[in-house]
């Protein structure tokens, strides 16, 4: 009901600033006004600047051994001191943000790709592939998550981050493709989906123009979450040893290089530095999560 | 009902055989075999392709297969190629550890998520609903193996409270109660941690549900009856918001498994997630097979006991 | 044939604050209700009725909304001001409450005699048994035949119209002195309508029970109604018995709804309609709120000042500047 | 003969280690009985306790107190008695006949005659015999005729009587004891089930029998695995009442040392040692460890019918493989990931062994960036076109690919410094991800690789037969020198009897092998054991610390 | 008055399949529209009413295929419309078109309200595009709109004005039969009598031919020319407005009659109150679907099912009682 109620005001009075009430500027607007969703994107922001402008920031190399000085203290010219390999940490911490970026970016891209497209058209289509792709879905997901990388990456001759991200998206598709089918499933009864069919729209029409922009919300939302969880389950991955091979600097794989006891105790530089990075990350992505999940949410337009 | 169980599990039949399928395809794709690894010189070639052919691995792939559906239709999933033993007994001494191990993270998330979703709930934007929101935000960011490393330094290594590996104290012989602390204490902190994400997820999850719930008309109509906040919360509230949680339940279980490969090997937890682990290593695709096939049971039937719970709290469903 | 009002409600305002706007939903409501009478609440969608009818119960969600003014006395009880415990006693008891939508307002999770119990358990400290077969009578009482069956039976069971019934055995239980009504029936078709509004009257003379019946449908008012309040943005603009405000309404929102309702009767080319729409509840005009949509009639000061709701006689009052007799 | 290193092997080596404390002080009060000793493995055993038929390391941990063999080996590589108390070379050195002690007993009481021996080696060269170990056995008169089934029983081992067995060889070989000695397994026991279903006897799976000081006795499957004394050790009765071996993290174990949940811990990492060192009553003991890391070169293909085809590749150059060895930081790599705790290999037989040859009579290729630079340059690799990496003679651009793999955290991270290294002096290496062992070695032992880190880990017998002969299934590299396969050759020869021309032979050869470079050999690891200073009596040596564990006591 | 015929419906059925069980298989079926004959002449009005539930959306979008038809044949200006490929029938429903219930549901949230008028000129590729924006802000003149509105997003205006919109989008193509499915019941009583005056105003301008459904009786008298009563998926009585209303036959069209509820406190008139609820279309009752509820119920109509007869002239009824 309340729904109604909000939106009568007349729309004559909202002529003039018609420019700045696109539902997506609305949602832009409400975004603005969640604390913890903007610093978020300072946050997020400040850590991608990181990972472009490294090379300015640092003038070691990431992936340079020097085993004159392993395990090595921070000091004036290794700020958060030397990995076990000699290369320094701070370097790596730096770049560490674009891979791990990289990675969740755009193992998050490629998996919502894969999501959109097969959720859409077993939403849109339902009936026969509906029924295919779900069914693919389910076996995919009795599949645990890790013991399905393990499986792949162990048959695959080789890993790069290409490799391992289509690894991280091929098995992570189900749960997307689930989701853009309810949302789809749902539009698809809207009247505005009917009415689209009933001008004679095509199915190309009624699902770039009408569902694909309504489903947004959602996939943005999970998106973003998704990409969090990205980003921890290559750490994980790194653990058992199936992550992104060194010396290429991840903050996973910066994280289990230092997992023992004494680097716990005795080194912390090594260890917090990428765990803090990574919660940091993670917890910004979150909160932007959160924050698009208030600003598209149609439910929380009442108020 | 009963006939609706029965279906769902004839269903799983080809379920768990396209899976058999795929696993095993997958595992033969890998490069190498368990032997492979194994080359101390003075065991010949002829040595490991006695054992090779042992194990049946120069028939096609199409034919080991059958042999193995063969085996398993008759409830023999094999020999481990690695151990030498039945991978019935491999399984039999690690699963009841990781069922063990699982179902107490499963009870800790749920002792721990949904009070706390339910204060933060029922008192948004307090204090309280803040530390749990920060708590929960930490649990999902913080890697579990990560957050198991530093339970040990710290409640085993610094304070000396838990045992920080294994099951039971060995060489310790307790029995009755005192077993059961032991077996506790031994638990405690790789459930917790193995639960970390879970219990951090839930907690968001069973406070957005119960916010959900509460803005619901019949909440309203309790209310009106003149309700005490106490039963509408509890009562009304409660067993609404429980239905979803249940739906994940189901799903949470391979999750569980999963992540345990993680949290068995930080606590050398005998479990099936490090004899998953070797095997995918070692190629040793009895365990593989058996292993795949067995949580995917799992997944199965925790999806199936989630219909089944559905219907109990949920009495809009009926399955006939 | 009133003597003592049983409810009433004194300039009350609830306030919703939400986006740093502030809602003015209810905007000073005064009115009485008396024994065994049933008074209407008409009005458009959004003109504060339903913010009104929760507000005597105390069951205003509070964030976002406030009840920030008023007296709401019952039973010579000011209900503002009892503890949360002492409300509680009032709800369900004395005052019970049915909402619009059968569909939702039942919880779905729960059988119909469990929750018809719950009340009766809870307020009159019967055992199960005896609940159980309390619940049975009123079931039986509002026409359900196969009581003993439908007690046992979750909502998602029930037709909307049976829900409704089920509703009304709810809120009867107790026997309350006030049955709010609000949109009892829009949500129902019109033959199932007529079940229920022919309900509602049997129990209230059974019962003796006073009703707030909420509606915008004018002919349902007419059917049920003694007495008519009518909203416009937030406050009554008229109120009369049912002839009056029928027959010669004075407010001249109140004479556009009823001649822009079709009626099956007469066959009028072309319906009366009011031009423009209803005003948002937190950007009402200046002066009076019908002043924008209003006809030929309107004065200079209806812009400018709102107006007070007078008594033009007998029960009739009016808030409208044409019919103001002392100038303010 | 050797074994690989990626599992870790039982200890069989030898030489001078170092502890932290010099000297155990015995205390006055001299030793008392009773007392627990826990023991930490990094993952668990199989779970085949049965000598015949065990795989991994982590089962001989448990088994190694309850069974014994014939012989002993001692501190200095030489064989001492243990459950034979003399033996003896036949003239033509085919036969030996082994005299057995006399009042051993088994765990169950029974006595330990020479059945139990002619039982134990029987079973490994019988034709259902399903472990791998009939290796030991191959060397006997009449295995072919009883393993093919052709004969009922086994002539390659005889009893005399009860306390007296010859065994009977094809070849005299120098290094035969080192190749037959083996764990004895009660006859009384095993013997009554099929061979082939020994593995799945209860006695295998559990409650194993044997002579050792410590009998199994309770085991908790993967976790822990408890032996207590045996009161009846022939050798004496032990004072520890038990021995517990955990299954423990590797990176927590440190930890748990400290805080005293654990007592011994063996392959302590290099880089936690001043960790350890520093915590307060733990021991440490370290020596140097047979095996070796190495890069090899792939010189060619090992086709079906044994025959190899050599690959046209630009390391079959000596110079380019010699420069690479100037150009790689060894000793930065033992320094950095090792710190210290470890040795630069030059030739394939380590330091430790007594046929090493000394760092005088080889090319010690120290770290010489230069020397690489003018070596390359000469043999024509210049950088032409500028691009900091040199092209080969013939002006193409050349790249070496290297794959290696995960499981060894030092070797992991080496590889990258390798090619960091090579790079410096404009060697363009092209890194593989490393993969899981099994995948790595079926691609290098399929000749799918150019070059490849790997290990060996080895007996104590320099013996390099197995992996060093060209036509050894092994034989990585494929790289194939008919002087070497002479050397190999005459090292097992009647003359090599003699050990110092033995030694001689292997000087000769390592040499050979030093100069050609078929892999560019990196370093050996220390073994490092870390242990209470609780327990007394301790008797560090090459092969770790639990030489006569039945005389060590703890203080209460 | 002999008019042209626009649409013919002929024993029209929409059954919708009940999935049930893992597999999904089909284990019933609603019958949304079971059996629907008639006959919509150019320029009327022909108002449908019911209950809730009874098939009167889905017999409107089953008639112009927007759902695919169980049986039956729907002739389009002498066209079987159920003959088209689905891609000619993107063309041919140019000449109709739809006005929905929900205008809050029914306007992509993300489209500007001008993208809305214009998307049918878009998908029928007429006209440029500057004709097309002339166009948009004629057609916002006729509903009543500014054409400054052509801007703003649907979420921006009231329900009133979005069913004005709702109504231009479909104008902007000029078909020949509009749809109309409950257009006025979601809105506000005083908005309500501006749409369907604005609505009579088009029809006249237009030509057009309305399908007018609703449930409120009084609206759709106001409205329509002829009225059809649908129970349960079947019509039960179609007659002009005058005779419908002034001689319902169908026992059903009585009670609905009686139990409006008349905006007159003096007029205590007699109802039929109806006992009992109305049955499922999953499995609704024998013979004549209305018979539970029927005071005059006899054993005939509970096994057979009445026949779709005319009456009188242009008066259609199922009822057994009206041999
Ligand atoms: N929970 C709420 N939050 C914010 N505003 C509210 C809330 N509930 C009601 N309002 C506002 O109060 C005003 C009156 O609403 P109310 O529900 O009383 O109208 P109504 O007359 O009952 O309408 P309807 O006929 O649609 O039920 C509306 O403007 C609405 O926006
Ligand atoms: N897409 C669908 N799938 C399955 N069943 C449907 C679908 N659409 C409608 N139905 C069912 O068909 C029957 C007729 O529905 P329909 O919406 O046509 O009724 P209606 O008369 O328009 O009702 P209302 O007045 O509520 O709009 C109902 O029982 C409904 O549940
Ligand atoms: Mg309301
Ligand atoms: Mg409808």
């Amino acid at each position: 009901m309340e729904t109604q109620i909000d939106t009568r005001h007349s729309a004559s009075k909202s002529l003039n600033k018609s420019k700045e009430n696109t539902p997506w500027r609305i949602a832009f607007r409400k975004f603005k006004r969640n604390r913890m969703a903007v610093l978020g994107v300072w946050v997020l922001l400040i850590i991608v600047m990181i990972g472009i402008f490294a090379p300015y920031l640092t003038p070691h190399d990431p992936e340079y051994a020097d085993l004159l000085n392993t395990n090595g203290k921070p000091d004036k010219v290794h700020w958060l001191g030397t990995d076990s390999s000699g290369r320094d940490i701070f370097a790596r911490l730096l770049y560490g943000s674009r891979i791990s970026l990289i990675i969740g970016f755009s193992a998050m891209l490629f998996t919502i790709v894969i999501g959109t497209i097969l959720g859409s058209v077993a939403g849109y289509y339902g009936g026969k592939i509906d029924n295919i792709i779900m069914r693919l879905a389910d076996i995919q997901l009795n599949f645990p998550f890790l013991l399905l990388v393990m499986t792949v990456v162990a048959i695959l001759k080789e890993i790069n981050i290409l490799i391992f991200v289509s690894v991280m998206a091929f098995v992570s598709w189900p749960g997307i493709t689930r989701i853009i089918r309810a949302t789809f499933l749902s539009l698809r009864e809207q009247e505005f989906i009917l009415s689209a069919r009933s001008i004679g729209g095509s199915d190309f029409r009624i699902i770039f123009r009408h569902m694909l922009p309504n489903a947004m919300g959602p996939i943005i939302v999970n998106a973003t979450l998704f990409m969090a969880g990205m980003i921890i389950s290559e750490s994980a991955l790194s653990f058992i040893g199936f992550g992104v091979p060194q010396p290429t600097p991840t903050w996973g794989n910066m994280l289990t290089e230092a997992l023992s006891l004494r680097v716990l105790q005795y080194e912390p530089w090594a260890w917090i530095p990428p765990g803090i990075m990574i919660v940091i990350t993670v917890l910004a992505i979150n909160f932007i999560g959160d924050g698009l999940r208030d600003a598209l949410d149609p439910r929380m337009r009442k108020s | 009902m009963y006939k609706y169980i029965l279906r769902r599990i004839l269903i799983m039949i080809p379920m768990l055989v396209l899976i058999s399928i795929i696993v095993f395809t997958f595992s033969k794709l890998a490069p190498g075999d368990p032997f492979t690894g194994e080359f101390d010189p003075r065991i010949t070639k002829d040595i490991l392709d006695k054992k090779r052919a042992m194990f049946n691995l120069y028939d096609p792939p199409y034919k080991q297969y059958l042999s193995w559906l063969k085996n398993v239709l008759q409830g023999n999933f094999g020999v481990s190629m690695r151990f030498g033993f039945p991978v019935s007994d491999l399984l039999a001494e690690r699963i009841p550890n990781t069922l063990f191990l699982a179902i107490t993270s499963l009870i800790i998330t749920l002792i721990v998520s949904i009070p706390i979703g339910i204060i933060s709930a029922r008192r948004p934007y307090s204090l309280i609903d803040y530390s749990a929101t920060t708590f929960g935000f930490l649990g999902l960011a913080t890697p579990n193996f990560y957050a198991g490393l530093i339970a040990i330094y710290l409640f085993s290594i610094q304070f000396g409270w838990l045992p920080a590996q294994g099951t039971i104290t060995a060489g310790a012989d307790y029995t009755g109660l005192a077993l059961f602390w032991d077996k506790f204490k031994h638990v405690i902190m790789p459930a917790s941690t193995l639960g970390l994400a879970q219990t951090a997820g839930y907690m968001r999850y069973m406070r957005s549900e119960m916010m959900e719930v509460m803005g619901k008309d019949f909440i309203r109509t309790a209310r009106s009856k003149g309700m005490p906040e106490r039963v509408i919360l509890y009562k009304h509230t409660l067993r609404n918001a429980l239905i979803p949680i249940i739906t994940l339940l189901g799903f949470e279980f391979g999750a569980l498994v999963a992540g345990a490969v993680i949290t068995e090997n930080v606590f050398s937890w005998p479990g099936v997630g490090t004899l998953f682990l070797n095997a995918v290593i070692n190629r040793d695709y009895p365990i593989i097979m058996a292993i795949n096939l067995i949580i995917a049971t799992m997944v199965l039937v925790g999806n199936l006991l989630a219909d089944i719970f559905y219907v109990i709290v949920d009495p809009r469903i009926r399955y006939d | 044939m009133q003597t003592e009002p049983l409810l009433i409600i004194r300039d009350l305002k609830t306030y919703f604050y939400t986006d740093g706007k502030e809602v003015k939903a209810v905007d000073g409501v005064n009115f009485q209700i008396y024994k065994g009478e049933t008074v209407a609440l008409v009005g458009e969608s959004g003109s504060g009725k339903s913010v009104t009818s929760m507000s005597i119960l105390r069951l205003i969600p509070d964030p976002p909304g406030k009840i920030v003014n008023g007296e709401i006395i019952f039973n010579k009880l000011d209900l503002l001001k009892l503890s949360e415990s002492d409300i509680n006693e009032i709800r369900g008891n004395e005052i019970s409450m049915i909402f619009q939508e059968p569909m939702t307002s039942l919880n779905p999770v729960f059988t119909i005699g469990e929750q018809i119990m719950e009340g009766l358990r809870h307020h009159h400290n019967l055992d199960k048994a005896n609940a159980r077969k309390k619940a049975i009578r009123l079931l039986q009482l509002v026409g359900f035949p196969r009581a003993e069956d439908i007690i046992d039976e979750y909502p998602h069971q029930l037709s909307g119209g049976m829900r409704q019934r089920a509703m009304i055995a709810m809120a009867m239980s107790l026997e309350p002195k006030l049955l709010i009504a609000d949109e009892p029936t829009t949500a129902l078709d019109v033959t199932i309508q007529a079940q229920i509004l022919e309900l509602m009257r049997d129990v209230k003379e059974k019962f003796n029970t006073s009703i707030l019946l909420i509606t915008h449908d004018l002919g349902v008012v007419a059917e049920m109604a003694d007495r008519v309040l009518v909203m416009y943005g937030g406050q009554i603009v008229e109120e009369g018995d049912v002839y009056t405000i029928f027959e010669s309404p004075n407010h001249p929102y109140t004479k556009g709804l009823l001649s822009s309702i079709p009626s099956l009767n007469d066959d009028k080319d072309r319906l009366e309609s009011i031009e423009g729409t209803v005003p948002a509840a937190h950007e009402f005009p200046k002066g009076c709120r019908f002043a924008p949509r209003c006809g030929e009639k309107k004065l200079s000061i209806c812009e400018e000042k709102l107006p007070q709701l007078q008594e033009i006689g007998n029960g009739h009052k009016v808030r409208c500047f044409l019919y103001e007799r002392v100038e303010a | 003969s050797s074994t690989t290193t990626d599992e870790p092997t039982q200890p069989d080596q030898t030489n001078e280690g170092t502890t932290n404390d010099e000297g155990n002080k015995e205390e006055a009060t001299g030793p008392v009985e009773g007392g627990t000793v826990s023991f930490a493995m990094f993952s668990a055993p199989g779970g085949i306790f049965n000598p015949l038929l065990y795989e991994d390391a982590y089962e001989w941990n448990v088994i190694g107190f309850v069974f014994e063999a014939l012989l002993e080996q001692l501190p200095d590589l030489s064989y001492g008695p243990s459950l034979a108390e003399s033996w003896e070379f036949s003239e033509d050195k085919r036969s030996i006949t082994f005299k057995l002690r006399k009042g051993v007993k088994w765990h169950d009481g029974e006595e330990f005659t020479a059945d139990d021996v002619v039982y134990t080696y029987t079973v490994l060269a019988h034709p259902d015999y399903t472990g791998t170990r009939s290796y030991i056995v191959e060397p006997f008169v009449g295995f072919e005729e009883f393993n093919s089934g052709e004969t009922d029983t086994f002539k390659g081992v005889e009893k005399i009587d009860d306390y007296t067995v010859v065994f009977h060889l094809k070849e005299a070989a120098p290094n035969a004891l080192d190749n037959i000695n083996f764990p004895i397994a009660p006859e009384h026991v095993y013997g009554k089930y099929e061979v082939k279903d020994l593995v799945n006897a209860p006695e295998t799976k559990a409650s194993p029998i044997g002579t050792g000081p410590f009998k199994l006795d309770k085991i908790v499957t993967n976790e822990s695995y408890e032996l207590v004394r045996f009161d009846d050790y022939w050798n004496g009765k032990p004072y520890l009442d038990k021995i517990i071996w955990k299954v423990i993290n590797q990176d927590v174990a440190p930890g748990l040392l400290k805080s005293g949940q654990l007592d011994v811990m063996a392959d302590l990492n290099p880089s936690d040692v001043d960790l350890v060192k520093n915590i307060e009553g733990v021991k440490i003991w370290e020596t140097p460890d047979f095996g070796y890391q190495y890069m090899g070169f792939k010189f060619g293909k090992l086709e079906e019918d044994g025959s190899i085809t050599p690959f046209d590749k630009v390391y079959n150059d000596k110079k380019l493989r010699q420069a690479m060895a100037y150009a790689i930081n060894r000793q930065g790599i033992v320094d950095g990931l090792l710190k210290g705790h470890g040795t630069v290999m030059n030739a394939p037989i380590p330091p430790v062994s007594w046929a090493a040859a000394s760092p005088d009579q080889l090319n010690t290729y120290p770290y010489d960036p230069e020397k690489a630079k003018q070596l390359l340059d000469e043999a024509g690799y210049k950088d032409i076109d500028g691009d900091g990496f040199r092209e080969d003679p013939n002006g193409n651009k050349f790249e070496i690919t290297l794959d290696y793999p995960t499981g060894n955290k030092v070797r992991e991270k080496s590889a990258p410094i390798i090619q960091q290294n090579l790079k410096e002096v404009g060697i363009n290496i092209k890194l593989n991800a490393p993969r899981d062992v099994g995948s790595h070695y079926d691609a290098v032992g399929n000749d799918e690789v150019e070059l490849f880190l790997a290990g060996w880990g080895l007996t104590t017998d320099p013996d390099p037969s197995g992996i060093w002969k060209s036509t050894d299934t092994w034989n990585f590299p494929r790289w194939v020198n008919e002087e070497s396969d002479r050397l190999i050759q005459e090292g097992l020869s009647l003359k090599a009897f003699d050990m110092d021309y033995r030694k001689d032979v292997y000087v000769k050869w390592q040499q050979l092998v030093n100069d050609e470079l078929p892999y560019i050999f990196l370093y050996s690891q220390n073994s490092i054991t870390a242990y209470s200073d609780r327990i007394q009596n301790v008797k560090p040596d090459a092969f770790g610390i639990t030489r006569d564990i039945h005389k060590w006591w703890v203080k209460q | 008055m002999k008019q042209t015929v626009l649409v013919e419906v002929k024993n029209l059925k929409k059954y919708f399949p009940i999935k049930g069980g893992i597999l999904k298989r089909t284990i019933g079926h609603i019958k949304a529209v079971d059996d629907v004959s008639f006959t919509m002449y150019k320029g009327e009005t022909l108002g449908i009413v019911g209950e809730s539930g009874s098939g009167k959306s889905t017999m409107g979008r089953t008639m112009i295929r927007l759902y695919e038809p169980t049986e039956g044949e729907v002739f389009f200006e002498g066209d079987n419309l159920f003959k088209y490929s689905r891609k000619e029938m993107r063309r041919v429903r140019k000449g109709m078109q739809m006005v929905f219930q929900d205008p809050f549901a029914s306007l992509n949230p993300r489209m500007t309200i001008a993208e809305l008028i214009e998307e049918p000129m878009v998908v029928h590729k007429l006209y440029d595009r500057s004709e097309r924006n002339e166009k948009v802000k004629e057609l916002l003149n006729k509903v009543g709109l500014q054409a400054e509105y052509g801007s703003l997003y649907p979420h921006e205006f009231s329900g009133g004005q979005r069913q004005r919109v709702g109504l231009a989008r479909a104008l902007s193509i000029n078909p020949k039969l509009i749809i109309a499915d409950e257009p006025v019941s979601a809105l506000d009583v005083s908005v309500q009598a501006q749409v369907i005056n604005l609505m009579k105003d088009l029809q006249d301008e237009f030509e057009l031919t309305y399908l007018f459904i609703a449930h409120d009786l009084s609206v759709v008298k106001h409205l329509s020319d002829r009225v059809g009563v649908m129970y349960l998926g079947r019509l039960v009585e179609l007659a002009n407005k005058k005779d419908l209303y002034s001689g319902p036959v169908h026992p059903y069209t009585q009670a609905l009659l009686s139990a409006v509820p008349v905006p007159n406190p003096r007029l205590k008139k007699e109802r039929i109150i109806l006992e009992g609820d109305i049955p499922s279309p999953a499995n609704p009752p024998s013979g004549c679907v209305f018979h539970p509820r029927c005071k005059y119920a006899t054993d005939r109509c509970r096994v057979e099912k009445p026949l779709w007869r005319e009456i009188a002239k242009d008066h259609y009824v199922a009822c057994h009682l009206v041999d």
